[in-house]
């Protein structure tokens, strides 16, 4: 357990500012809004454009295999501004998740998820824990597979899934083209990241990974690490917001973010934020270093950001008042990823009695 | 219970419904009479519905009446009507306006909301920008108002606005009765974070209130909106309550139907908040204790804090205790919701309304004001805004 | 589950006064903070009065055994003056605990100790649950007794301990003569309430109750629900001395308790003051009358006001800033006493767990 | 780590402890010996006891003396003279005043203490009474000063003192080296909760300061105590940790011996604390990443709130998870210890010395405020008293 580094490089400064570039761009808030009513039209172009045009599929993948060959600490820092955008995209699930997945594959999917060709998703619910149990679909004669699997996240945006498969030896990861599945829309309390329930029903599907549980639970294990840095993003958002708009809004004939009792709850808040900081980026950190110590550091930015970012988001709906009621502003679509992402890979109560077993504070 | 009701009242129920048999009466004849009969409100005073009896023996009137099927006078949907503009208008009413509103209003044939709160006027009250101009024997009011609940329902409301900008905020208000028929009155749905509509914005223009609807002397509109919402904050906090009722009642069920979900932490958590709930509800049994004695105050704002906050952790908690389920919402379309229930449809449902728990009828934070200010004693915030022309303040 | 009266009765605040006469007249914080030196001489008087002047000692015994005949609505009463001079005196241990437990036997013990010729204690450790595991003494030839109870509260200021003893048919409590058993008084965290560990070698003992374990589980539950309403005391002078000090203490040209964050503050405690006299309030009446819910009733006020007493002497301590940090103000004794109380007859935690079982809130 | 301190300066202590054996040298000739290599802080300039390199190359030269078995300059006892006086001297003090004090202050031989707050200036510390009068070349200074920490130790004391009560009250302080053997000085302990005295009064009565010791401009005082104050915070933020280390590790160690006091609420809360303990941690590592990179600035308080907060609630839960062990003290009489060691004695000491950690060095409101208004860029709380002269204010 060495001193990672947790600040960021200028590379990493610069895909932050490119990042928010595209984002400025594509993912107006009135755009992410209109997806509860069903309405993507004011998204197009934007997953190409982050996914292509910047390559940010391809970020994890080793550039031999099609990608750029960059380490979850730049993977982190597009999260955090995806989280800051609250964009609905397929980042995590695809280019994070189902990447790490394929990573110890021998397979042409890779190449085509790094290229931003295709999009896939790890056939699991939103909510697995990197080390809980995973649910798995029967196969049967000729590879046909068989099952329902209940709220998945970026099935919805997949044209491949990722299935774990029990099988004799194991689990197997088999792929399947969406197209065969019945991928049914989850109404989901975050619609940025709308969730679908699978079914397959004698679907075909083909062999990706054999002896594919480790492989699995690094896939989640990495998606947790860096959902951290979501998670960062989307408090970091709801601090410079409400901080913004108690500056400018007045009450009592001042500017309501001169109230001490308002001052201190943000200064509360930076506080934790500034803590978010170094929680998420020690977690990724960890991660793009290999460390032994990743499981940890996980288990910590998942227990310590998933609360941050919820009381972030509660109050910066608070601190709002009514306006943070309302449907046109859009603080509410950070509330509920912050909801939805405190549940995602496993709640934060999970996530501490998972730490007191790695860490021998046994109850 | 029926032992403390005293004897007299009780013939008199007993009397009432023997003349006016709920299941062959037609609805509102029944409750026209009940009313005239002063055992609408039974503490209002005669003629007006009452007859001056102490508030204690509403409840129990009440319930005698329940028992025998009486119809209902529209509770839910009059709630602003009932807890708000009826004591309001009992109050500083004229007698013209006291004949006028009050009885249709208790018989619930006319539904009630209510114009204060503005887009530059939330926790300030005091800053409504909506301007009333006396012409003759009217007031021309335009203005805009927002987080109005029911005004798509209503016939009446009660109206906050300015008729004086030249003087400080607080001397420059009057308080109307509004008739939400006029032409100028637009009603608009507000969406909510939920994705339903259960407020309104409500535009005014020239909207025509005679001043025979004026509640109040002109000027005195702050002191008059004042009485309401300390109503306002006495009916949040004062309901009798059984244990494990409302939203832990829905969390406990959640907690034992899903034992797959349980975790020693989220147990902790929950016991918690089970006993906060229970205080909390005995809190209340003793405040309504207090009140019954005569000894109201502004300690109702205590109330209303920890129902927000025990709402809000609860419903958060069980978010979490659902996991997978918690990720699933029931529906975003824009409905219109007749009533407000905290505790129906599902968790996520619950978790998101009720963060407006903390800031509808008067924040958290305006309300620890209000406590520490008149209930500890402590020094006011410096006020940049107290002697100066409203129209001077910079917005 | 009837609603119970949770206000006063005017005679309740008669009580009450005559009690705070007696404390201030008696009971000066100077004085008291002298015990923790081991000097008493400041309170000379003080038990007499309360006690055998005010007839404290005999409030719970009934008339016809030489007490006041009153109930526990009244001792909570006089035990929320007491929390709030932190006075060192006897009465939980004496008056409640031990009076409680002796209800249930035929004793000419009781009259003395209602009379306050007398007073006794309860062998136990002041940290004992209600329905936890109770310590015992062994009993030998001749009904001789020993052994050794640590950490009792009231062994120091009693002529008679109460001792539980383990027969072959249960439970049974023997009276010592305190004379003839080794007190060891202990430097305790509470030097208001100052233990002692006691040691009994060979010890006469008269037996005062054979199958006594209901009694003593009885006493206990008394003192809990009763210690509610001192810590309700404790909390109350916390607040009220601490919004008084601000009133007065003036900084930045201010008095600091016109600074927004504070009042915020003061009135989150104000609402936690509140609410904990309804939850003691209900703990005594249900003793009071008999009310099966009694369990339910005390540990509920066991764990919101065991915290909320704690709480509020940190608060105040905070709030006084530097001068609440010092030997010489007496807020510390107030800190200590709530810290304590937390810990005397079970942790909030162990309240919180006996409740699941009872509401049925398994884990 | 050896491998990032660079070749010369690695020689370079090499070459010292080669010609200054610490095992055969004389202490204070030893030390004396390091200063005047400028390899006793090397962030400051050549022949103040440095070589103007990066201040991050400090803890590795340490380490590598330490390894060396190199004699203490009483680091612990003269924490206010290393963190806060050595700081300010160098960056406000004249020629004289750096060759005079600098050495003999890292060397050890003069410990230094602080005479800042007094009963009436804590958190509004520019509120000082004490007057410093002016008489040809010298002040003639009295006052109270409290919260003095090793005054009965100290040789000398960095002093805020009013040199003009006849303009707003920031700009009539003025900043001075005080020495702790005039006869004026009175220090008396001050006895704290914990029954000890770690702290003392300081009475001055007119007390001689040559106006050479004068530290700053006259009336500059402020700006002054604001440089040696955002040191202290820093110095209290800023140190290495390792996981588990402090607080956290006796609770821990606690919970570990003390299997039979184990329940599943008690385990879900350290657990939590736990984790706030690591991320603290790491978040004190990422701004110390930040300062070696010269970004410093008043993040350092987020560090000091977080580290108050833990100490407290950690405290706290040991002595509930000691059950009846927690109902026990060690030693109430009061003694003056040399130095607070926060994780020795027992967990009721803990508990109450960590009561201090959110009062001294700047209690966490005022903290939260420096957080809101220079790192959030909040308005300032409104100012009764900033253009008033100091004697005309209410106290």
């Amino acid at each position: 357990m060495s001193d990672l580094d947790l600040l960021y490089s200028d590379v990493e400064d610069d895909l932050r500012s490119s990042v928010r570039n595209v984002l400025a761009d594509h993912c107006d808030p009135a755009a992410v809004t209109a997806v509860y009513d069903g309405d993507r039209s004011g998204l197009d172009g934007l997953w190409k454009a982050l996914a292509v045009d910047l390559g940010l599929a391809g970020l994890l993948v080793p550039e031999d295999r099609g990608g750029a060959g960059a380490s979850a600490r730049e993977a982190a820092v597009v999260l955090e501004e995806l989280g800051r955008a609250a964009a609905p995209v397929p980042f995590l699930t695809s280019s994070v998740v189902a990447t790490v997945l394929l990573l110890a594959a021998q397979t042409d999917l890779l190449p085509r998820l790094a290229a931003g060709t295709s999009t896939a998703s790890l056939l699991v619910p939103l909510s697995t824990v990197p080390d809980g149990p995973l649910p798995s679909i029967r196969v049967g004669a000729g590879g046909r597979l068989t099952g329902t699997i209940t709220s998945v996240a970026g099935a919805l945006e997949a044209d491949v899934l990722l299935v774990p498969v029990r099988t004799a030896a194991g689990i197997a990861v088999y792929a399947v083209d969406t197209a065969v599945a019945g991928v049914v829309p989850v109404v989901s309390l975050d619609m940025t990241r709308q969730l679908a329930d699978v079914t397959l029903a004698d679907a075909a599907g083909e062999l990706v990974l054999g002896d594919a549980e480790h492989a699995i639970r690094r896939a989640l294990e990495a998606g947790a690490a860096l959902l951290a840095s979501e998670q960062l993003g989307v408090a970091r958002w709801c601090l410079d917001t409400t901080v913004a708009f108690l500056k400018e809004r007045r009450q009592f004939g001042r500017a309501l973010g001169g109230f001490q009792a308002l001052k201190h709850r943000l200064a509360d808040l930076y506080t934790g934020v500034e803590s978010m900081n170094a929680a998420a980026r020690h977690a990724a950190a960890a991660l793009a270093a290999g460390d032994l110590d990743l499981p940890v550091a996980t288990a910590v930015a998942q227990a310590y950001c998933s609360d941050l970012a919820v009381t972030a988001a509660e109050e910066a709906v608070q601190l709002h008042g009514g306006i943070g009621m309302t449907w046109e502003y859009p603080v509410h679509l950070y509330l509920k990823r912050a909801k939805a992402d405190q549940i995602a890979f496993g709640t934060p109560d999970t996530h501490r009695a998972r730490l007191g077993a790695l860490i021998g504070l046994d109850s | 219970m029926n032992d403390d009701l005293p004897e007299e009242l009780h013939r008199r129920v007993e009397r009432f419904l023997a003349a006016h048999d709920p299941a062959t009466t037609e609805r509102l004849t029944w409750l026209r009479a009940r009313f005239d009969a002063g055992l609408a409100w039974v503490s209002f005073p005669a003629g007006l519905g009452g007859l001056g009896l102490p508030q204690a023996l509403q409840a129990e009137v009440d319930g005698l009446f329940d028992d025998a099927g009486a119809p209902d006078n529209r509770k839910k949907a009059n709630g602003i009507g009932l807890g708000m503009a009826a004591p309001t208008i009992l109050r500083f009413g004229t007698d013209a306006q006291k004949q006028r509103f009050l009885r249709p209003l208790w018989t619930g044939e006319e539904i009630w909301c209510q114009l204060f709160s503005e887009p530059g006027a939330g926790s300030d009250l005091a800053a409504v920008a909506t301007r009333a101009v006396r012409d003759g024997d009217t007031w021309v009011v335009s203005g805009q108002k927002v987080w109005t609940s029911g005004a798509h329902h209503a016939r009446f409301a009660i109206l906050l606005a300015r008729t004086n900008p030249d003087v400080p905020k607080h001397g420059g208000l009057t308080y109307f009765l509004c008739d939400m028929t006029d032409p100028g009155v637009d009603v608009r749905p507000l969406r909510q974070i939920t994705g339903e509509a259960e407020f309104n914005e409500v535009f005014l223009t020239d909207v025509s209130i005679p001043d025979s609807h004026r509640l109040g002397a002109e000027g005195a509109g702050w002191k008059v909106a004042n009485a309401t919402l300390n109503n306002e904050r006495v009916a949040i906090g004062g309901r009798a309550a059984l244990r494990e009722s409302g939203m832990i009642g829905e969390v406990v069920d959640t907690w034992r139907t899903n034992p797959q979900r349980r975790t020693p932490e989220l147990h902790a958590r929950l016991l918690g908040l089970w006993v906060e709930a229970e205080v909390a509800r005995l809190t209340g049994q003793r405040l309504r204790q207090k009140l019954a004695l005569g000894q109201p105050g502004p300690e109702g704002a205590t109330m209303k804090l920890t129902f927000a906050r025990l709402n809000q952790q609860l419903s958060g908690l069980e978010l979490e205790l659902l996991g997978e389920d918690g990720l699933r919402y029931s529906d975003w379309s824009m409905t219109r919701p007749d009533k407000v229930d905290m505790t129906g449809r599902d968790a996520g449902y619950r978790y998101l309304r009720a963060r407006g728990n903390s800031i509808e009828g008067g924040t958290s934070e305006i309300l620890r004001n209000i406590i520490a200010e008149r209930l500890l004693g402590l020094p006011a915030e410096p006020r940049v805004d107290k002697d100066i022309p409203w129209k001077e303040l910079p917005r």
